[in-house]
């Protein structure tokens, strides 16, 4: 498979604090990646550090065989990379329907409003309410359905199924497996390991701002105990 | 019975969040709110705690009316809360959020004219429970630097500081890793051996080993109550909520 | 017999109306950029009142200097504000987006006090006489009142600047781009919106909307170093009583609470400059948003 | 003799905010001026000029004046705009034996009950101003008044003052209107003033308060309409910055025009080449009261303030800014005033010349009768 | 909303002794001064200084940017010397006069205010700040623009004649020796870890059961009386009691004030208070205009010294070394 996203030597830093230390990965093009990690090791930094959010790292970070390093945040977006941010980031002073309309399109392709509507009807319903009135769990939905409007190759999904009820999770996986059969290529954070294991196709295991293991989906019960010392699961 | 509402009711201009719920929380048991997201569930800890006021119904704790009680009086009151997006005083230590959260309870919060020193009688209290949540090696960080889900963990320190006798809790497992999950359930079972605690959770095997009762909100209203055998079986809850997934 | 309204004659009642009217036009437009920059930036827009003196000083300018009239100024003063304005942000008022709003206020409190001062030093404080220019002199007498074109004109040019304002922001696209930027600027460029350079654009616009205040304001008052200050302390007042951030509030409350204080004076003259005040701290005790305020 | 070997004189005002025009840097020109004029030494001592910026602080005046009196040197503080400056120098200068004579404020406290012996008001006060205006105006046939009155005791003692005086002369007050300081839209008040129907509209304001209703009036087409204005603290300085086109048939009472004689003319001259305008009463007050200081300490042979207070007392006044003035006991320098009214702009022969003159009101007519001025130093 | 304001926050193990030592020192210092400097000039800052720390209080430490501690200064001001004047009271009566008028006003101005936040708070006071000015400008008893003038100081505690400028300045650095300890021992309090706290997260504060509006009211009200203390004792010491310290100008320079000395420190706005007032003071007979200057100064500083100079000498190696560290957050 050729590599959409590599990553190599990454180090990022919170003013003096050191947080990345050598990320080195590799997405693949169609390819659903997981990162796996204890809460605190560094896999919200890993994704802002590839979006440029944080500004301060320092390593290679290419997209589509182009450096990503030195492009200036506002035109991340357009080289077709989409982040779903932990915190989710709706917009109080818009309402959930300008919310997802805000994101500007980067490609042709993006799922069109209705298809969005049909997948989460919870979002319809209340499109005229202010963003952030929305429960904790819809404005989940909407912080993934508004990138999914812009028809980005690769999303970055920073846990999507926190706070969300089982159903809602359930139908998440659905439409990651629908993304990917239409090529989306996707780096996911998750916690809820059930749910990663339902759609990723390999794994990597962050400890102390670095990767410290890798394994496809085929060998997850395999490695199941290295998973339990890590992770605790 | 400590906490209890009939007929709440609260609309968002024509929006109805919630309708004619009617709860019962008890002590010595943990109590499970659960339901699809935006069933109301938060709104429902909103109107309990006074931080909204209930459109319509009554609210009663611990045999008083509370229904057009002050949010901070009703927190004096004994029942406190969490927060389902993490509420902490960034700029404080881990020690000084705890110790903020004793102040009161301990009479050391109007003083001003006692010295800072005088809140170190608090320290051992301090100490035990952030011991008790595992933030020990954090004790002198500030808040605002810990991980999200250490963050969630000094919440419910702050909140156990308050020794309430009414805990509402919202999803206070969201965003934690696995060891955390299973440390702050057994605190909960601790802590709920003496006093009433109602949780909101979307995480089932938490809710199904750790809650007596259950109640299932749907649109605002109550689709299912029971313990969690019964709630899980009925074709409705799992059609709106659980899925097809086993807990 | 004449009709009477509260005591006077509802003639002098429509005509004091009318005055309000005219008065809640200034109030406006300098509430809107006010509450643009507010509501985008979430910058309490302290030079404020000495860009709308600025405005009027270059039209001033440009007429003893260069000779160019009203009409071309009416384009060229809120231009040349704007892009200063502009530079500021660019070059300074940015840094300050980080931290806590009151930095910014403090940032344009000194902003003021500079431009303020350099104009006083430079022109007196008793100011500059600016002609109403030829195409609308003279006055209509409307029956109730004899109303100099000039007014007539003020309101017109106002209202229309409003509303035209108001569409942009709350119905484009731009506008939603520049209210996500104001509470998250970081994730709003994560998205590849160019934030930056739209906290540029909107200094510029509301620090040009103050300015075109002023150019309108010029051949009514005396053109002073003190205008500005004299009337930014009301028109915060407006933006608060409107519902600080809400755009439309701002415009509708100028209005308004430019009619109230013009009935004020004519029933009770010594309070006309306390009564928005008042106004205000009522407003605040019912509704504490503001009247168009959003969050309760 | 000089006791320290020079004579200093300290120019106080507001040379950056709203009074800068009124008499800022140009009253330090002025005072220069005079001590050039007369000759750069008194008593064989040179004489020595400087000035402080008070920015309208009562705190900063006090600061610097008490600096002045005890550290550098400084015998006597002249100029002093705003009244509670004027005021509280006048008090501290009473404390220190030094003398102040004030030209730039208008209180007839200064020269009421917080007279000093010391202390001297040179150039106007309200009550000259509302005399000058609401008495000779009447005379001329405005015999009902109008007032648009700044709502603060400054502008109620001017309207009150002038009322009096235009009901004594036969006329009478039908309105007024009060309005807050710091107003910038007059049309309201205005249009009351014109449905009045009064022949005269008094503005009891000043600054830009004035400026402005002037200018609205003006643009409503007040005066077009037969009506008059007179502003009772406006000054040539301020005229100036209105232009002609709005401020004409504008009344107005000073104690100084520069175009009136030929000398005053010359003296205007000399004055528009260092400053670039015209002086204003406060100007050639100021020009006049370091003049007659200078005068007083040489006749009093010494620079101590006793006997130059004395002096300056007993000496009568002759120069550019007043003929034949007196000092009564409560320090009021008691002089003619004038009636003012500012022509049309192709009456404007060239520039500044803004006035032509209506009546002159003498000055025991213009000033308060020192027995009734409240002032204990006035033996009755 | 977060603040991002700078918060001093001391290290645990805190070399007392450094600290110690350089208080002591600048008591000495303030013991000497009249030696050296002009005694008014002096207790002028003295009082701007206790002004801009009792303002501080409520900036610094609860977060609340009032734009109207002009009308608890100018204010109590008033009240003193018409006291002092009118009724011929003693001039610890007079200042006490000023305190109490200054924190009922500051309960009336605070009720209001305290329902709003950040900048809407500091809106509101200006407004309400601005409608006392206008009181001011027409109440019979401060004499509109003339003043109270002539303010007798009188003898304090009937015996130690004040009108003694010595005297009257050792009674000055008396009381903001004590203003500053009772805003010392209110920041470093029970409930000045509260109001802290308050500011951190507001929501939470109240979830934990504190009545946020009451601590905000009471540090509201604390702030305005220890304002009007200072205010009262300017009005004594200059003898008089105008419009100009009503004035929302003065608010902004108090705004200034602590700024300069750096926000959130304790003896930060005595240096702020020193700087402005020595400028006006030297930019009074100097060429340049005062307003400009002032403006200037107050750009650079929010520009590139946002902690004050107090603040950036705590953030340096040197002060971090004494143990005065610093935290700066954004
Ligand atoms: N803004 C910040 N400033 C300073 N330190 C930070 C900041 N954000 C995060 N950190 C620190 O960086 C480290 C990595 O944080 P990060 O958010 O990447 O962890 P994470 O793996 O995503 O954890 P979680 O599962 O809890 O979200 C943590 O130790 C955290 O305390
Ligand atoms: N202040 C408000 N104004 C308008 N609508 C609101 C407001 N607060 C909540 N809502 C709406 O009420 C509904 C219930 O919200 P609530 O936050 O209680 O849901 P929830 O059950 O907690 O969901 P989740 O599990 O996702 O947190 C949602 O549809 C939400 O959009
Ligand atoms: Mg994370
Ligand atoms: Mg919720």
């Amino acid at each position: 498979m050729k590599p959409l996203l590599k990553v190599s030597g990454l180090n990022a830093w919170y003013g003096e604090s050191h947080i990345l230390h050598g990320v080195d990965m590799t997405v693949g093009e169609g390819e659903m990646v997981t990162l796996l990690g204890r809460n605190g090791v560094g896999k919200t930094t890993t994704l802002r550090a590839i979006m440029g959010i944080v500004r301060e790292r320092k390593g290679e970070i290419t997209f589509a065989g182009e450096d990503l390093i030195r492009v200036p945040l506002h035109r991340v977006a357009h080289r077709g990379i989409g982040f779903v941010p932990e915190e989710r980031g709706i917009f109080s002073t818009l309402s959930v329907y300008e919310n997802l309309l805000l994101p500007p399109a980067v490609a042709e392709g993006g799922m069109t409003i209705d298809e969005i509507f049909e997948l989460f009807p919870n979002l319809h319903e209340r499109r005229n309410s202010q963003g952030t009135k929305l429960s904790g769990g819809e404005q989940q939905m909407l912080a993934i359905a508004r990138i999914l409007r812009t028809g980005v190759r690769m999303m970055l999904l920073d846990e999507p199924t926190e706070g969300l009820a089982p159903v809602i999770v359930q139908r998440i996986g659905e439409v990651l497996k629908k993304l990917k059969e239409r090529g989306m290529t996707v780096l996911l954070v998750e916690q809820n390991f059930r749910f990663a294991s339902k759609v990723a196709d390999r794994f990597y295991l962050m400890d102390h701002g670095k990767v410290a293991g890798e394994f496809p989906v085929s060998e997850l019960s395999a490695r199941m105990d290295m998973l339990h010392d890590v992770l605790g699961v | 019975m400590v906490l209890s509402a009939r007929g709440l009711r609260r609309d968002f201009g024509g929006f109805t969040a919630v309708k004619d719920v009617d709860l019962d929380v008890h002590h010595a048991r943990v109590h499970a709110l659960i339901g699809p997201n935006g069933a109301g569930k938060t709104t429902v800890f909103n109107l309990l705690t006074k931080f909204l006021q209930p459109t319509d119904g009554t609210i009663t704790l611990l045999g008083e009316d509370i229904t057009n009680t002050a949010p901070d009086k009703v927190a004096r009151m004994g029942l406190v809360r969490s927060f389902q997006i993490s509420a902490v005083f960034p700029h404080l230590t881990v020690l000084d959020n705890v110790r903020v959260a004793l102040q009161r309870p301990n009479g050391l919060a109007t003083q001003f004219w006692k010295p800072l020193s005088a809140l170190d009688t608090l320290n051992g209290k301090a100490e035990q429970l952030i011991r008790a949540v595992g933030l020990e090696k954090e004790r002198n960080a500030v808040a605002a630097d810990l991980s999200y889900g250490r963050k969630r963990v000094l919440e419910i320190a702050t909140t156990l500081a308050l020794d309430p006798k009414v805990l509402l809790l919202d999803e206070p497992m969201a965003g934690m890793g696995h060891e955390d999950v299973g440390m702050v359930a057994e605190i909960i079972r601790e802590v709920a051996r003496e006093r009433a605690v109602l949780m909101v959770e979307h995480n089932l095997s938490v809710v199904a080993t750790l809650c007596h009762h259950v109640t299932v909100l749907q649109r605002g209203e109550i689709l299912a109550e029971g313990d969690y055998a019964t709630v899980s079986e009925d074709p409705r809850v799992r059609t709106a909520y659980m899925g097809t997934e086993e807990a | 017999m004449m009709t009477m309204i509260f005591g006077i004659p509802l003639q002098a009642f429509l005509g004091q109306l009318l005055i309000g009217l005219i008065n809640g036009s200034f109030y406006a437009l300098l509430s809107l950029g006010l509450a643009i920059i507010f509501g985008l930036l979430r910058v309490i827009n302290f030079a404020h009142g000495a860009q709308y003196m600025l405005g009027a000083f270059v039209a001033w300018l440009l007429l003893a200097h260069f000779g160019i009239g009203y009409w071309p100024a009416l384009i060229l003063a809120p231009l040349l504000v704007g892009l200063l304005g502009a530079a500021i942000e660019r070059t300074m008022l940015r840094r300050l987006y980080s931290l806590d709003p009151l930095y910014g206020l403090l940032f344009t409190f000194g902003l003021a006090l500079t431009v303020e001062g350099t104009f006083r030093y430079l022109y007196g404080a008793s100011g500059q006489p600016y002609a109403t220019p030829a195409l609308l002199t003279g006055g209509a007498n409307l029956g109730f009142m004899f109303l100099p074109v000039y007014r007539g004109w003020a309101i017109v040019f106002s209202l229309t600047v409003c509303i035209g304002t108001w569409l942009v922001i709350e119905k484009t696209k731009l506008g939603s781009y520049l209210r996500a930027a104001t509470e998250n600027p970081v994730l709003v460029q994560s998205f590849g919106i160019n934030v930056p350079f739209l906290l540029t654009l909107t200094y510029g616009l509301g620090a040009a909307l103050a300015a075109l205040a002023g150019v309108l304001a010029a051949p009514i008052y005396q053109v002073s170093p003190l205008m500005g200050s004299n009337i930014i302390i009301v028109v915060f007042a407006v933006v608060v009583v409107g519902g600080m951030g809400s755009i439309m509030g701002a415009i509708v409350t100028g209005y308004l609470l430019g009619v109230a204080e013009g009935l004020t004076k004519v029933f009770y003259p010594e309070a006309s400059n306390i009564v928005i005040f008042v106004i205000m701290a009522i407003v605040l005790l019912l509704r504490p948003a503001g009247l168009f305020g959003r969050d309760a | 003799d000089a006791s320290d070997g020079k004579v200093k004189i300290g120019i106080l005002n507001d040379q950056s905010g709203v009074y800068a025009d009124f008499g800022g840097k140009s009253s330090y020109e002025a005072a220069l001026m005079a001590v050039e004029d007369y000759g750069g030494k008194v008593l064989g001592v040179p004489v020595e000029v400087v000035t402080a910026d008070h920015q309208n602080k009562p705190d900063i005046a006090s600061n610097i004046a008490r600096q002045w009196y005890d550290t550098e040197q400084v015998d006597s503080i002249m100029e002093l705009t705003t009244s509670s400056v004027a005021l509280a120098v006048q008090a501290i200068s009473k404390e220190k034996k030094k003398i102040d004579i004030v030209t730039g404020a208008a209180t007839t406290e200064l020269t009421g009950k917080q007279c000093s012996p010391y202390g001297f008001h040179w150039a106007y006060d309200t009550h000259s101003l509302a005399v000058g205006t609401g008495g000779a105006l009447v005379k001329q046939g405005g015999d009902s008044w109008f007032f648009l009155t700044a709502d603060y005791a400054f502008g109620y003692s001017l309207e009150e003052n002038t009322g009096n005086y235009v009901k004594e002369n036969g006329g009478k007050v039908v309105g007024a209107v009060r309005h807050p300081l710091a107003t910038t839209d007059f049309s309201s008040f205005l249009l009351q003033a014109q449905s009045s129907g009064a022949k005269v509209i008094g503005l009891a304001n000043a600054g830009l308060d004035t400026s402005n209703a002037i200018k609205q009036a003006a643009e409503f087409g007040i005066v077009q309409g037969g009506q008059r204005l007179a502003a009772l603290l406006f000054t040539l300085a301020e005229v100036h910055g209105l232009g002609l086109d709005a401020a004409q048939g504008l009344t107005l009472t000073e104690g100084f025009y520069w175009n009136r004689d030929a000398e005053s003319a010359k003296f205007g001259k000399r004055f528009m080449e260092r400053t670039g305008k015209m002086p204003n009463m406060v100007h050639a007050g100021t020009y006049s009261a370091v003049t007659q200081y200078l005068k007083a300490i040489e006749k009093a042979g010494s620079d101590d303030a006793d006997a130059v207070a004395k002096e300056l007392h007993a000496m009568p006044v002759n120069d550019v800014f007043a003929q034949n003035g007196t000092v009564a006991p409560n320090g009021r320098m008691i002089h003619d005033m004038y009636l003012l009214e500012v022509k049309k702009p192709d009456e404007s022969k060239e520039p500044w010349d803004y006035f032509k003159v209506l009546a002159t009101i003498p000055g025991k007519e213009a000033f308060i009768d020192p027995a009734q001025s409240g002032c204990d130093l006035v033996k009755s | 909303m977060t603040l991002t304001l700078e918060l001093q926050k001391q290290k645990e193990r805190t070399p007392v002794v450094a600290q110690t030592v350089f208080l002591g020192l600048g008591l000495a210092l303030l013991l000497l001064a009249p030696l050296f400097f002009y005694p008014v000039f002096l207790m002028k800052i003295l009082c701007f200084a206790l002004f801009a720390c009792a303002f501080n209080l409520l900036l610094g430490y609860t977060g609340l940017l009032s734009f109207g501690h002009a009308a608890f200064f100018g204010g109590a001001a008033y009240f003193t010397a018409h006291a002092v004047k009118e009724w011929g009271v003693p001039p610890e009566l007079g200042i006490l006069v000023g305190v109490f008028g200054a924190a009922l006003l500051g309960a009336v101005i605070g009720f209001f205010a305290i329902r709003r936040q950040g900048i809407y708070f500091a809106m509101i006071t200006l407004a309400l700040a601005q409608m006392f000015y206008f009181f001011c400008l027409q109440a019979e008893f401060t004499h509109g623009e003339d003043g109270i003038q002539s303010v007798p100081r009188g003898h304090l505690l009937g015996f130690l004649d004040l009108s003694q400028s010595s005297n009257m300045y050792y009674f000055v650095l008396a009381v903001f020796v004590i203003g500053i300890a009772i805003i010392w021992r209110i920041i470093n309090s029970p409930f000045g870890m509260i109001l802290k706290s308050i500011r951190e997260n507001e929501t939470r504060a109240i979830s934990l059961g504190y009545s946020v509006r009451n601590y905000k009211l009471a540090a509201f009200v604390m702030s305005a009386a220890l304002t009007g203390l200072a205010g009262g004792l300017k009005a004594l010491v200059f003898q008089f009691a105008t419009l100009t310290d009503v004035g929302w100008q003065m608010s902004g320079e108090v705004i200034l004030m602590t700024l300069l000395g750096g926000i959130g420190t304790l003896i930060g706005p005595l240096f702020g208070a020193a700087l402005v007032v020595t400028l006006q003071n030297y930019l009074a007979t100097s060429e340049f205009p005062v307003t400009i200057i002032t403006g200037v100064v107050f750009m650079i500083c929010v520009l590139l010294f946002r902690r004050g100079i107090v603040g950036e000498f705590y953030n340096s190696r040197l002060g971090r070394r004494l143990g005065f560290e610093h935290r700066h957050k954004h």
